[in-house]
């Protein structure tokens, strides 16, 4: 039974998909830069793994052991920024949330401290989240057939 | 700009009745998309990039999952409609109807109290900063982050982005926990 | 330094929470052991703040101190309520998880349920202990959302309907907040509670501020299931496994609901005679209604529930005569009698309320059936579990030697004293209704002849059960000590002067 | 003062459509239209004439920022909506799986 879609939303799946990723990806980097951020741009990554689901579809098994990866990730991605959070209490100003690392020149891109560090995981733990989600509904609607 | 805002309002608000009286789900969900892209371009008119983009975004995994749903389940809203055909004639549903102007009515004094409320408030465009002072003057100093919303939601208020992030994950493992397949032993 | 351990009580649930599906898969009675070792250390933190240096507690997170004498960040503020409020909702909260540890074999996906149920604790602490507006309501949402999927945790027919009902009321009451929060922002310009406190004070801007307490009774008010808005209670509880329905009715429409409105309309909003007279005009008729819908149930756990509505209407009563007798500036002993009272019969409410709700759960797991029609003999067969409830149901309704007898006795002498005597006689009367309501609890459940089909001897509840029933049937005996002035003076006190005298909520987050 | 009433009668549509229909997907649709309009409100307190994007860009010197803060609370509560939305549509998806209908007062008197 071929799963998925046709052939030509697969080919242009297999074009697009690295370049909605790799957006994804500069929205979450630059985040304290230029507009965009952790939420946009973990969104954007969830949109190209959804599209990849979407487009070449997959049996059960093998969509349930990806939900588990993916719902791992987002438990382990929340548990380091909360881990972050309680890092500002131990070093520097010993308090939580305390942005400890060196806030360079406002323009660059190491620059504002724990600001890009807490971007990249909320991105990583907004795109595995969503991910999950759309993989739940996906994985109910299997097992109802 | 003021003007241009207060059409594409009109029209977000002609967007979603379609969407609360459409006959086909489909429709309704298309038509709510639509309404949130005109939300996006609202943002854009209002200096607000970064929310733009997150709404855009949001928008398209919203309607993915909602359209997902809608192909699982049935697309007619087969519930009552306002106007029953009886044997070829067309008769008035009182019943809803009276729902409908109780509805309007109640709307209306709702607008009309809000209205009464807010007359003294700061008129649009102008806005007495306070809290946010302290964002826009010490902003890029003291967080190093030039885009400023990065810099109060990750600094300012990180506890607050803490919480919302927590909030997606319990949305998460809500929905793990209604869809899996048996509930009790 | 006790400043320094405020944030424990987010951080460990939260962290609990994001471990437990993490390792559950590799070690599956993870979750069991977990949560209820997290909630036991949560409450004995919350116990040792009641002994704290200084009134009010503040901690700036992320450092930000005042900028030009406006708080910018974000603040911890925990004061006599705060830690009031903590203690009962992590002391119920680790007798709910222990209780669930046995009662879970009949569900699968344990590993969520106690995620969800950690998160719900982290949600309701971080309510209770922050000092911004904003905050309060993403915490509020992350409290709410987790117990909308706790409800619906049995995937049944009638549970995922009453969870619907319940996920668009709350939906739709958290928005009500929202706006209510973005007029007080468009009006004052900052989100700080002290700072929104001090700004109320120098304009009268009265027109927009009945306009804001109204949506804000609004939408809390259907947090805390008062009558026009307690339509979602007695499903959701009804249908909830039964440590959750003990931690939705013992706890969380207090922390999210009463909390909410006693912290904003007294060290927030200024006085004033009409919200106040409408506030214990909403606990009464609840307080009435409540009681009469509770007279004709016939499932134990919709009959509890409809009670939870009625016992809440003490509390906001006892408060709204404390504020209206506040805002007229009358008699300040009267108005601290009041609040008081409603404060002690919510601590009160959240003991016998859970144990009510525990016993039921024992039943249904032992007979599994909650319609009164179908029980009948229990007593034989479940000696504990009876005389568990029979404590709690003489606690509830008021009996001499059992903590509900004081707290109602002291709202009632409150109303007297403020000259509520309407107020006072219907007290009175509900108290009498719930009493026979109860009675009819035992006629029917313990006591008679066993009328149940399968007639099957079984025991007594498991000891994980057992235990927790036990000790808030003795809190239910201990709790009555409260009264005694010493006792009350380090629990009780400090939370009624965070309320009394308003402004010492706000002068030391500002340094005034 | 009409952007604010506009926004405010979405509000009331929303409501409108959570208490008058019938349809379990369009009363969760009328939620999240109220959504829209709460973050319509917020970003339309915050702006400010002339002002320009919270960025800070090297060259310019304007320092005429729009309010952040409000941007900051809409960007969560486009997130709590989505969450929101998400946990209603699979309570929605699961009541009709269980009740064959959408219709609410049928699913009311189908509980006995």
């Amino acid at each position: 039974m071929e799963r998925g879609m046709t052939s030509i939303v697969k080919t242009t799946t297999r074009l697009i998909c690295g370049v909605v990723f790799i957006f994804g990806l500069y929205l979450i980097v630059h985040g304290h830069l230029s507009p965009g951020g952790g939420f946009a741009g973990g969104t954007v990554m969830a949109g190209a793994f959804i599209l990849l689901v979407l487009a070449f579809g997959d049996d059960i098994r093998h969509l349930r052991i990806i939900e588990e990866g993916s719902s791992t990730l987002e438990n382990l991605a929340i548990l380091l920024f909360l881990l972050l959070g309680v890092s500002g209490m131990a070093i520097g100003a010993g308090v939580f949330f305390g942005n400890y690392l060196e806030t360079g020149q406002a323009g660059d891109l190491l620059s504002a401290g724990i600001i890009p560090v807490g971007n990249i995981l909320i991105g990583i733990e907004v795109a595995a989240a969503l991910f999950t989600v759309f993989l739940a509904f996906v994985i109910f609607k299997e097992e109802e057939q | 700009m003021e003007v241009l805002l207060a059409i594409i309002i009109i029209l977000m608000i002609a967007g979603s009745i379609y969407t609360l009286h459409a006959r086909d789900l489909l429709s309704a969900v298309i038509s709510y998309g639509i309404t949130g892209f005109g939300l996006v371009i609202c943002f854009l008119l209002l200096r607000a990039p970064d929310l733009a983009i997150a709404q855009i975004v949001v928008e398209i995994i919203t309607l993915i999952i909602m359209i997902a749903v809608i192909r699982i389940s049935v697309r007619e809203d087969l519930t009552e409609r306002s106007t029953i055909r009886v044997a070829g004639v067309r008769y008035i549903n009182m019943r809803s109807v009276s729902f409908f102007v109780a509805g309007i009515v109640f709307m209306a004094a709702l607008l009309f109290f809000f209205i009464q409320a807010t007359a003294l408030l700061d008129p649009f465009g102008v806005h007495s900063i306070r809290m946010a002072a302290a964002y826009m003057e010490q902003g890029a100093g003291l967080t190093g982050s030039a885009n400023l919303v990065a810099g109060v939601l990750f600094d300012f208020r990180a506890y607050d982005t803490l919480g919302e992030a927590t909030i997606l994950i319990t949305a998460v493992i809500g929905i793990l926990t209604v869809l899996r397949l048996k509930g009790r032993k | 330094m006790m400043k320094a351990w405020i944030p424990i009580f987010v951080i460990l649930p939260l962290a609990g929470a994001f471990l437990i599906p993490i390792i559950s898969r590799y070690f599956s009675r993870f979750g069991r052991i977990l949560a209820p070792l997290i909630m036991l250390i949560l409450t004995g933190l919350g116990i040792m703040f009641f002994f704290r240096e200084e009134p009010v507690l503040i901690y700036h997170i992320g450092g930000w101190k005042l900028y030009k004498g406006i708080p910018v960040g974000i603040q911890f503020v925990v004061d006599g309520l705060g830690v009031l409020m903590l203690a009962v909702i992590n002391l119920v909260g680790f007798l709910a998880a222990f209780y669930s540890i046995s009662y879970l074999s009949k569900y699968t996906g344990e590993k969520y349920f106690f995620a969800l149920f950690c998160l719900m604790v982290a949600g309701m602490n971080g309510v209770v202990i922050t000092g911004d507006l904003f905050n309060l309501f993403v915490f509020l949402e992350i409290a709410v959302i987790a117990s909308y999927a706790l409800v619906a945790f049995g995937i049944e027919k009638e549970e995922l309907e009453a969870s619907f009902k319940y996920q668009v009321l709350g939906g739709v009451a958290s928005l009500f907040v929202l706006l209510g929060i973005a007029i007080i922002y468009w009006q004052t310009g900052t989100l700080n509670i002290a700072d929104v406190a001090m700004l109320l004070r120098e304009s009268d801007s009265s027109q927009v501020l009945v306009f804001v307490q109204i949506l804000l009774i609004a939408g809390f008010g259907l947090k805390a299931a008062m009558i026009p808005f307690h339509a979602w209670l007695p499903d959701a509880h009804s249908s909830a496994p039964s440590p959750i329905s003990a931690m939705l009715s013992g706890v969380l429409i207090k922390a999210v609901g009463v909390y909410a409105i006693m912290r904003l309309f007294f060290n927030m909003f200024t006085m004033n005679y009409e919200i106040s007279m409408l506030i214990t005009v909403i606990g009464t008729v609840s307080m009435v209604g409540g009681v009469l819908l509770a007279v004709g149930q016939w499932d134990l756990k919709r009959l509890l529930a409809y009670h939870s509505i009625s016992q809440m209407g003490y509390v906001v009563l006892g408060i709204g005569m404390g504020m209206v007798i506040l805002s007229v500036d009358g008699n300040r002993a009267v108005a601290a009698l009041a609040i008081f009272g409603g404060l002690y019969h919510m601590v009160n409410h959240a003991v016998f309320k859970g144990l009510l709700f525990l016993n039921a759960g024992a039943i249904e797991y032992k007979t599994g059936t909650r319609m009164l029609r179908e029980l009948g003999g229990l007593s034989e067969n479940m000696p504990l579990t009876a005389s568990t409830s029979l404590s709690a149901s003489m606690a509830i309704s008021g009996i001499p030697p059992f903590n509900g007898f004081f707290s109602k006795l002291i709202i009632i002498m409150a109303a007297v004293q403020g000259r509520f005597y309407l107020m006072a006689l219907l007290a009175v009367i509900v108290s009498i209704i719930t009493l026979a309501s109860f009675m009819k609890v035992h006629r029917y459940a313990f006591s008679g002849v066993p009328r149940f089909k399968n007639k099957k001897l079984f025991g007594e509840a498991p000891f994980t059960m057992a235990l927790p029933m036990v000790v808030l049937a003795l809190l239910c005996l201990g709790l009555s000590l409260l009264v005694i002035p010493s006792v009350r003076n380090i629990f009780l006190t400090p939370a009624v002067d965070a309320l009394i005298n308003t402004l010492n909520y706000a002068k030391p987050i500002l340094e005034l | 003062m009409i952007l604010y009433i506009l926004c405010f009668i979405l509000f009331l549509v929303g409501l409108y459509g959570v208490i008058t229909r019938r349809n379990v997907i369009k009363i969760v649709l009328g939620i999240c239209i109220m959504e829209y309009s709460m973050n319509l409100l917020l970003v339309l307190i915050g702006y400010v004439e002339g002002g320009i994007a919270p960025i800070v860009v090297k060259g310019v010197e304007d320092t005429n920022f729009v309010d952040p803060l409000p941007q900051a609370m809409v960007l969560t509560v486009i997130v709590i909506g989505l969450a929101t939305t998400a946990m209603l549509l699979a309570i929605a998806i699961r009541v009709y799986k269980k009740h064959g209908t959408f219709d609410i007062r049928e699913i009311k008197n189908l509980k006995g």
